[in-house]
């Protein structure tokens, strides 16, 4: 059964006001496509949830989308501050919950994986299990020490970018593999957009790779460039003139709004962007082929 | 030779390392060191990003955690959950590095909020990864420049535990790592003494006590005897320049 | 550094009378020639863990190296009853501790993690629970609701099979990949035995392939064929034939005599092992090639 | 046409699955019943095995859980926690089959032990991961031969969880599972009623309630409309002999 559909249609039928949204991708295969689409659908109230909510989040929060972000990271990595989302929080603008990397990953594998909590050892820091209430302790009852606990989180979408699905969301990924896996399996809906839509037997072919089944996915959608500013290994480099630039153009309004007028409400779609962005800087994130030593499964 | 001060600091920082010991590395200065130390005394040292990568070879300088060039030619790659769990977690993880906005007299580090959380003055990116590293890796070092508005006696947010308020407090907490073993900073080297309050045992060459005292915001606490670090070799120096940042981006 | 080493001489200094053994693989992997060297090396008093017992523990506990066996599910895959194991815990001649799978893998991953137990939701099944003291319950700080779980497994020596390895110990698996990497990490001590020692750059060339980093191996033998009659995907079949015949082997305590003379204390090692079997055998158990579609890393 | 008892109970199996279910499947006739299925009205079910194998496409019979056609050609491999954590536990496996040495009146299952667990009589292979599929799929359905000392009033052991005593003691025990949906086998259909206790609802062509009493250790309750089965077709017939079992291993 197919799952193909554009990536307007997979917004509008899997992204609603109000809703928890996790965009999946520590530091790889960000979907900013897929964000840049719920702006200009003007999509609102989201409560946002990344480990590290990265420029995608930032632009989430600059056109209005969002209600809370939950967080355990809030930097422009490699950069510095991420300046949208701190001065909302600084000016309670936004809710916010903030986890450690780990709190944060605890909560997705918890969701993922159907649990009511993930115990985690004590790490000595006391003031962040102060801030946070869902934040709690629980005994071991073998040693009679304490443990920290986090409970589930259950996004109502995630979305997630790969190297290649089939039209059923079989999806496979390479590269760091981040917390894509954990997203899709704890939410109630999924959006996968790929780089390649290939055809079931390439999946197949190598089934150890797969990191998303079909049956989890609610729309794939091929979006080729889908993670540019941040990139797609094997396919094109990380835009670092882009993250340091936007440290620039987050700091007024005026340039967040000229910003998000050309290159969010004046696109219509990815490919009109990635062409937009042009030649130079095309080539500027070419990768070369670098093929890992093949794999024989067998033919049983 | 002449060298800046984030030479001093990756230098002194590499010097910390051992031959294979597994580091949980980020990126800028603590990537330098590491590089460093598996170019000289520590080939065997084994690198870990908590972007799931175990064993980086980076062919060019990772700009991001997530840069692809720590992926291609690494010797595993594995998911966040795991990096955290199955290698961090576990006790798999010798050394973390670690750096903030602010560092108090028992180690312990701010990297959150400075003011009230709930009302902050200035709001920090947050833990990330560093409450775990800080809490579990067998050894952390703490990698930093020397200020006063860094070093305040108390900080205003635990977000990386050090020794708390010192007298055991850690040891009674269950985290099982060791805590910070030194604070590197482009002055001197501070240890903690057996109360876990940092102690000044080395200084740089040229620097003096009352200079570490006058940029440390609380009567730091003198080891009965300071030594004097040995400063970096020419080779040392030509490694990182020539090698590991042959643009400057990190050491200029 | 090289790990490298033979067999015999990773379970002289591995391998200790009285030791908790995880010998992993669900199915496939099975690390036969180790539990055939240890048989040799005539070690005593193990505990010996695994999801199936299956054929391996069965020789084990035959050759009167087993105390106690950990386990979840204790048949002849496919084929029946493990009788020797069956045979040993009906007339109470070797300790025994049960879980559901889940169960036991949730202890070994808690092992692996670090963590003092592993939560499970409530299966309803209320036996097992009522048998075993180890499987306690907690209330869930979040809805009060009880969930069940169990303590960490700690082996103090794990043996992984795996299709590929380097001589420091980096190994790759593809196919069923089992409980093979919670083994690893929960274990103090891990040996390795690969079908195929591999430069690093092969390692190196797909690190999201590896599954056992080093760091945590004590040992790595290069022992082809050592999974048989279980299987290694890509290389050779499972010996279907084996494990029916096991059936039969096992019924006596002079056939499963004659069969250890013959097979175990009869050959010096794998190799011998593996000659011995024939060509006939050799030849039913090749496979065909089949190679995975390429991946591309990127020159980065 | 002729058809043996196990190809009735494996096409009264396959007739259970629904287009798209995503189904926890042994070797053996549950196998075949899936792929019957999807040889015939469900041609997008997906096909689960504990050893982590998600959509297998088996070339040829899979002779044991772990057989490497399984993985051959499948859409994805996973750990054996993943497949239990992630598929199973997360509630995204739709249909479980079980079997087991004694059913009993509410459908609770024995795989471990005749006897005490103490003091075994006869040790039987334990839970594997049966626990966790009655407790956990959807919808689960009992395929077994129907012989009297497979069907005792109690079970000895509850292996797996079917409505333990009944009267919604399944429903307070936690599990999020809806427990077995049928019983099939050479005779019958066993249905649970409100109360979880197995009622028989059809039964296959020329067999009477009387044969199906007998050959169970209860009175068994009888539905106020009782059934006959649509015997298997030739089409159902020949999928099975021709293209699944052509050796007629489990089928013969």
């Amino acid at each position: 059964m197919s799952k193909l559909c554009s990536l307007k249609e997979a917004i509008q039928n899997n992204v609603h006001d109000g809703d928890l949204l996790y965009a999946a991708g520590f530091t790889h295969l960000i979907p900013f496509a897929a964000a840049h689409e719920i702006i200009r659908q003007g999509i609102k109230d989201l409560t946002v949830a990344r480990a590290t909510p990265d420029l995608i989040y930032d632009m989430l929060t600059a056109a209005g989308c969002v209600k809370k972000i939950i967080f355990s990271y809030m930097g422009n990595p490699g950069v510095g501050s991420l300046r949208i989302m701190r001065k909302a929080i600084e000016e309670k603008q936004v809710e916010w919950e903030e986890y450690s990397h780990y709190g944060m990953i605890s909560r997705l594998q918890a969701g993922a994986t159907g649990l009511p909590f993930i115990p985690m050892n004590p790490t000595a820091a006391p003031s962040l299990e102060k801030a946070n209430p869902n934040i709690k302790r629980l005994v071991d009852p073998y040693t009679q020490k304490e443990v920290i606990v986090v409970p589930p989180l259950l996004p109502d979408v995630a979305i997630v970018h790969v190297q290649r699905a089939d039209i059923h969301g079989n999806a496979q990924i390479w590269g760091i593999v981040g917390e894509q896996k954990e997203a899709a399996f704890a939410s109630k809906r999924v959006i996968v957009t790929a780089e390649e839509i290939v055809d079931e037997t390439v999946i197949r072919s190598d089934p150890n790779r797969t990191v998303i089944p079909s049956f989890v996915v609610s729309a794939v959608c091929h979006v080729p460039f889908a993670a540019h500013p941040s990139y797609t290994q094997g396919y094109y480099d990380r835009d670092n003139p882009f993250y340091l630039g936007w440290d620039e153009v987050s700091k007024t309004d005026e340039s967040i709004k000229a910003w998000l007028d050309e290159w969010v409400y004046g696109v219509a779609d990815r490919e009109t962007y990635w062409q937009k962005l042009g030649d130079e800087t095309h080539e500027r994130l070419h990768v070369k082929d670098n093929f890992s030593a093949p794999i024989n499964y067998g033919d049983y | 030779m002449e060298y800046s001060n984030s030479e001093l600091l990756t230098v002194n920082a590499a010097r910390l390392l051992r031959d294979e010991d597994v580091v949980f590395v980020g990126v800028g200065l603590p990537n330098l060191a590491c590089n460093l130390a598996m170019h000289t005394h520590a080939p065997n040292l084994v690198m870990i990003y908590e972007a799931g990568v175990i064993g980086a070879r980076p062919s060019r300088l990772p700009l991001s955690i997530g840069d692809p060039t720590l992926v291609s030619g690494a010797t595993a790659v594995c998911s966040m959950y795991d990096i955290f769990s199955f290698y961090l977690q576990r006790g798999n993880v010798d050394v973390g590095f670690l750096g903030g906005a602010q560092i108090d007299r028992f180690g312990n580090i701010n990297a959150t909020v400075i003011g009230d959380y709930e009302n902050p003055k200035t709001r920090l990116p947050g833990s990330g990864g560093s409450m775990e590293i800080a809490g579990w890796a067998n050894r952390c070092y703490i990698i930093t420049p020397h200020q006063k508005r860094r070093f305040p006696e108390k900080v205003d947010f635990i977000t990386s535990a050090g020794f708390l308020n010192g007298q055991g407090e850690r040891q009674t907490s269950g985290a099982r790592g060791g805590g910070p073993q030194a604070v590197v900073t482009h002055l001197c080297i501070m240890t903690p003494d057996e109360t876990g309050e940092l102690t000044l045992t080395a200084l740089h060459p040229g620097v003096t006590v009352e200079e570490v005292q006058q940029n440390t915001g609380w009567l730091l606490k003198l080891a009965p005897k300071i030594t004097v670090t040995e400063q970096p070799t020419s080779e040392e120096l030509r490694i990182l320049r020539e090698e590991l940042d042959p643009d400057g981006i990190y050491l200029k």
